[in-house]
């Protein structure tokens, strides 16, 4: 089954040895950024880099550019998914306070998990006030 | 008796099978990584806090394995090259190349991981570092899945067979890469 | 049509009974006339000898035709948000004001109430702790404090028709209103182990001066004798 | 490459009927046909053990405390796990793998005209994997502190925590059986997708698929879509039962609400999952039986396209009071309520379906018709749980288990009755007998209905789920709320007992049924065209098409239907 340049086109040459040392250089900026030391150029270097990096994988080494638009979509609605989920989520779990509930900060649970007690496995009995 | 159905055959899309499937393989596996990456990223920006047990992950050992797997999936992409000019056994070296690569990477992971549990950080320590162990831990189960199945590609593509899964496999290799690049700011350099 | 079936006791039992009642109008509409054009349907199509069935595709006319039926859903839903979210929004969005604070503790597998006792304040000595039973004065507003201590449990007191989760690790604040006395049962709706089955509570809705002996008598002795002072 | 001129190529099969073992043909076998089978009868016998647990806890609830014959007296612990195991195991062990796995894997390449599904072996593998997980959900009731009892929706700390379930091992195990069975609806799934996208027979178009393949597909692609956070999640869970990590423990960073949304983020999708291969194959009973082209194929698909999309916007309806932002829970509610729309608009057309007809009350028809009366009974309570103030009330009480079970039963009962009446001759090359079919049919539909009318009702009433003994609750303990238990109670035993009905049927038409014909039924579909039971790759030359699915009653012709595969 080799039949799959004439029927996507592939581009028949890339230069993947300069698109690895594209990536290489991308890479060492995403090391290097963080001793500036500064937040924002932290974070830009951090994911601004790994967003460029992944869409040039995708793109060249994936060969995404020249796939189907369909597989294209596919990724796209699958990572809007992802996005949906967390904003779906978001306001329940990142916040510690919300509308009509806030966190605990010296809550107690009566079993510490992941240090089994015997305490809690007989019925609760009601004890004082919190 | 031959595995290799009429329906295989097929490409009613215009499309090689395996390769529309490996494409709905990645489908499920952006929402898996992505329920993982989503749980944490939110997490991560309610505990400021976690940055104080972040700062205990090594940022070089992270580069590295960031280079090693780059570098995989560049051996692996000159293997899809090599076989779509019908040269088998020059794609199983670049194939043999890339699970080198893998292998590096989990041997590097493994002395990363003794090493940070010896010095007390282990997945209980905190919920970075839970998170940080499931993550990574999923990451390098398919790291280890994709070396075995790419063994699997190499060996018949010596002998110059199904040389269009090395294609796949090698989609496949690239996706593993791509969560890579996005957990190491997220595990590493985030601080 | 609710109360029928469990009597209501909350300033908004009313408008979530209504607003059931609203759905169940609306709703029942279109469930009856769909059901009544169904069975006319397989009943006016039966087979019968020597009559084909008609070649019918979906022609754009015809199409419109049965599309159409979408707006008119569209605007029962408009009805039936409107009914819901306004209901929502007054039940656990807004809250009136407290003129008296309750907290109430979930824990495998009973409940805790926490009543301010004769001073109103939480947090105060004269605070009431008892178990599975909660006391509160009719025509008050109350905001509970929901807390657990240990899994998801749920506070659910039917005639109030109000109904909320408590989550480990969080206060989550919720109202409510008694208008009816009586004593009525708290269940925990939320499964929590062996025995959700008897995690059951009992509310104490009495009049005023039913109310203010209950307390009395209940205050903890060293704090009418503090608080007496 | 030969499909690229598909009018001029004649695939034809390769490969001899070489006899196989038992073992090879029916165990080990990467036929479709044999691996739907496999998936159906496993979901059967699961089915079978989900209803026997049913009935075990509703005789406790009708008569708390008394021994229940056939089980004993059953202690809190049991009925939990009873509940919680037959949630379980209806919902990921029946509906699945009878209407996804089992109808998908018979009819997708059956339907596409092609030998088999494209990865055999990768087939091969999902059925043992799912197998696998059967035996370990079945396995988790055993151990010692007995299953888990946390609900089919697991919400920790609960069970996360061994010291708040007790069931240490069960609770694991369940977590590994779920995931297992996860992994082995992706491998099926994929083979679904692909085989549909890119293996139909020459000449078919996306749009000449029969209506159920086109569901099976859309339900995979959901599944695909909204499973994988919940994978993620279930790791996350596993690791927190027994590695002591505190994703969902607040006390440690995490959160419970964070699995609530994980789970019904997949959760909701799911009962789509289950609907849409449902919906499908009453499409396919309901066109044939009334001898009708189907209204609107491409407008219900369009239709059931929207519904995907917008089931994927709704999941936190299932949370409204589960301490979630109060002014969320308003976007959710406006999307829930909305979806009625595009599926509403669905079971319009396929009533548009029947004007005009010529309508044959077979039994498989009978089921179809049910299917759509008793779904809309389930699709329009829904209505009242999507408004969140309603929810306020409704929610965790009888009322919801009565709308899932309205939604449930005729997707995993009824229609899976009209796509086993309806395949048997193609399956088993026999047909089954029809007057033992529409005793069974009444006897299931009525008892049905009797069952979940009084639990809408209770539901109102206050009943709230998952309670063993309401003595303990004074205002739910009265004489004329038990009656309805009860009732609802005798009902249930009466449904059952008539499966033993369709039990017997099935066996004895298996063995003594008259011999059936190619097409018994006179439709038009490509699986009617090969021989009853279809063979080992299916046709001896592989057909070719020439016209859409449905059409029926074509004016001019001598017969009322017309095979795709005939030239015209």
């Amino acid at each position: 089954m080799s039949g799959h340049n004439e029927a996507t086109g592939h581009a028949p040459h890339r230069n993947y040895v300069k698109i690895w040392a594209i990536l290489m250089v991308l890479l060492v900026v995403s090391v290097v950024g963080p001793f500036a030391g500064i937040r924002v150029v932290t974070l830009i270097t951090a994911f601004g880099i790994a967003l460029v990096k992944a869409y040039m994988v995708a793109k060249n080494f994936m060969h995404l550019d020249v796939e189907k638009p369909i597989i294209q979509w596919l990724m796209a609605v699958a990572l809007v998914l992802m996005v949906l989920l967390f904003y779906g989520v978001a306001p329940d779990v990142m916040k510690d306070r919300g509308r009509n509930w806030e966190k605990d900060a010296g809550f107690h649970p009566t079993v510490e998990a992941g240090h089994s007690g015997a305490a809690g496995a007989d019925s609760g009995h009601a004890t004082g006030s919190h | 008796m031959s595995f290799r159905t009429i329906a295989t055959t097929r490409s009613a899309m215009g499309m090689p099978t395996g390769r529309l499937a490996i494409w709905w393989v990645l489908v499920s596996e952006v929402v898996i990584f992505g329920g993982v990456l989503v749980s944490y990223i939110m997490h991560r920006l309610a505990h400021p806090e976690w940055a104080d047990q972040a700062a205990h992950t090594n940022l070089w050992i992270g580069a590295f394995n960031t280079f090693v797997l780059l570098t995989s999936s560049l051996s692996a992409v000159l293997a899809h090259q090599a076989a779509e000019q019908g040269n088998g056994p020059k794609a199983a070296r670049f194939l043999f190349a890339t699970i080198g690569g893998g292998a590096v990477f989990l041997i590097v992971k493994a002395f990363e991981w003794t090493s940070e549990i010896t010095h007390g950080y282990t997945i209980q320590s905190g919920g970075f570092w839970s998170y940080y162990y499931t993550a990574a831990g999923i990451h390098a189960t398919h790291v280890l899945a994709g070396m075995l199945i790419m063994i699997w590609v190499a060996m018949s593509a010596l002998k110059n067979q199904d040389l269009h899964r090395v294609e796949n496999i090698g989609i496949y290799w690239h996706f593993v890469d791509i969560v890579w690049i996005f957990l190491f700011p997220l595990l590493y350099i985030a601080k | 049509m609710m109360e029928r079936l469990i009597p209501g006791a909350s300033s908004f039992s009313g408008d979530i009974d209504w607003l059931i009642l609203l759905v169940t109008v609306i709703v029942g509409f279109w469930f009856l006339l769909a059901q009544g054009v169904f069975f006319w349907l397989i009943f006016r199509f039966r087979e019968r000898p020597s009559v084909p069935a008609l070649y019918l595709s979906a022609q754009d006319k015809v199409i419109k035709r049965w599309l159409s039926a979408h707006y008119l859903i569209l605007v029962c839903d408009v009805f039936i948000i409107a009914a819901a979210v306004k209901v929502w929004v007054d039940v656990k969005q807004k809250r009136p004001p407290a003129d008296e604070r309750v907290r109430v503790v979930g824990q495998q597998w009973t409940w805790t109430f926490v009543h301010p006792g004769a001073d109103r304040q939480l947090d105060t000595p004269d605070d009431i702790v008892t178990a599975d039973d909660l006391h509160v004065e009719v025509g008050k507003t109350y905001h509970f404090l929901l807390e657990s201590r240990d899994v998801v449990h749920s506070f659910s007191v039917p005639v109030f028709r109000l109904k909320q989760d408590a989550i480990p690790g969080r206060q989550i604040v919720g109202w409510f209103k008694p208008t009816r006395t009586g004593d009525y049962d708290i269940q925990c709706a939320e499964i929590c182990g062996i025995g959700h089955g008897v995690m059951n509570a009992r509310i104490h809705i009495a009049s005023a001066a039913d109310h203010q002996a209950w307390v009395r008598q209940n205050t903890p002795a060293a704090a009418a004798a503090g608080g007496g002072s | 490459m030969a499909t690229t001129h598909p009018a001029h190529a004649v695939e034809s099969h390769g490969h001899g009927h070489e006899k196989q073992s038992f073992f090879k043909k029916y165990l080990w076998s990467t036929d479709h046909k044999i691996i739907g089978f496999q998936y159906m009868f496993t979901g059967m016998a699961m089915a079978l053990i989900g209803a026997f647990f049913a009935y075990v806890f509703r005789m406790q609830m009708a008569y708390p405390g008394e021994a229940v014959p056939g089980f004993g007296v059953v202690s809190p612990q049991e009925y939990n796990a009873l509940v919680t195991n037959h949630g379980t195991i209806m919902v990921f062990w029946v509906a699945m793998p009878v209407l996804l796995a089992g109808f998908g894997n018979f009819l997708i390449p059956l339907m596409c005209g092609c030998d088999d599904m494209v990865f055999p072996r990768i087939n091969r593998l999902s059925y043992q994997i799912f197998f696998l997980s059967t035996v370990v959900i079945l396995a988790s009731l055993f151990v010692q502190g007995g299953g888990f009892g946390g609900a089919w929706t697991a919400y920790p700390p609960l069970s996360s925590v061994s010291e708040y379930n007790l069931t240490k091992i069960g609770a694991t195990m369940w977590v590994i059986a779920v995931a297992l069975e996860f992994v082995a609806f992706l491998l099926g799934g994929i083979n679904f997708i692909t085989t549909a996208m890119n293996s139909r027979a020459p000449g078919m178009k996306a749009f000449d698929l029969p209506v159920v393949v086109w569901m099976i597909v859309i339900a995979s692609i959901m599944f695909m879509a909204s499973v994988g956070p919940l994978i993620a999640g279930a790791v996350m869970l596993l690791f927190d039962q027994t590695l002591g990590t505190g994703f969902y423990n607040p006390t440690r960073g995490g959160d419970p609400i964070l699995w609530q949304h994980l789970f019904w983020f997949f959760g909701h999708p799911e009962v789509y999952v289950v609907l849409l291969p449902a919906l499908g194959i009453v499409a396919e009973v309901m066109s044939v039986f009334s001898r009708k082209k189907l209204f609107g194929y491409r407008l219900i698909i369009y239709t059931v396209i929207a519904t995907a999309v917008l089931s994927f916007f709704v999941w936190a309806h299932h949370q409204f009071i589960a301490g979630i932002d109060p002014r969320m829970a308003n976007v959710f509610t406006v999307t829930t309520v909305i979806i009625s729309v595009p599926i509403a608009e669905t079971c319009f057309l396929y009533m548009a379906t029947l004007y005009g007809g010529s309508i044959r009350f077979t039994t498989p028809m009978l089921w179809a018709l049910a299917f759509l009366a008793e779904f809309l009974i389930g699709g329009v309570t829904g209505i009242y749980l999507g408004s969140s103030g309603a929810d306020i009330y409704l929610h965790d009480t009888y009322f919801v288990v009565a709308h899932f079970h309205y939604t449930f039963v005729p997707i995993a009962i009824l229609a899976v009755f009209a796509g086993i009446a309806y395949w048997f001759p193609k399956m088993f090359g026999k047909m089954m007998n029809e007057t033992l079919g529409k005793i069974h049919f009444w006897g299931t539909v009525i008892p049905f209905n009797l069952i979940f009318i009084p639990l809408f009702f209770l539901g109102a009433a206050g009943d709230h789920r998952r309670i063993f003994d309401y003595t303990h609750f004074p205002d739910l303990a009265t004489p004329e709320l038990q009656a309805m238990r009860i009732f609802a109670t005798l009902s249930l035993v009466v449904m059952l007992l008539f499966q033993f009905v369709f039990l017997y049927n099935f066996v004895h038409s298996l063995i003594r049924g008259r011999k059936a014909e190619r097409n018994p039924w006179k439709a038009n579909t490509l699986e009617w065209t090969t021989e009853s039971p279809a063979p080992h790759g299916n046709w001896k030359e592989m057909p070719t098409v020439y016209r859409g699915p449905y059409e029926y009653s074509v004016p001019g012709r001598p017969q009322d239907y017309w095979p795709q595969n005939e030239p015209s």
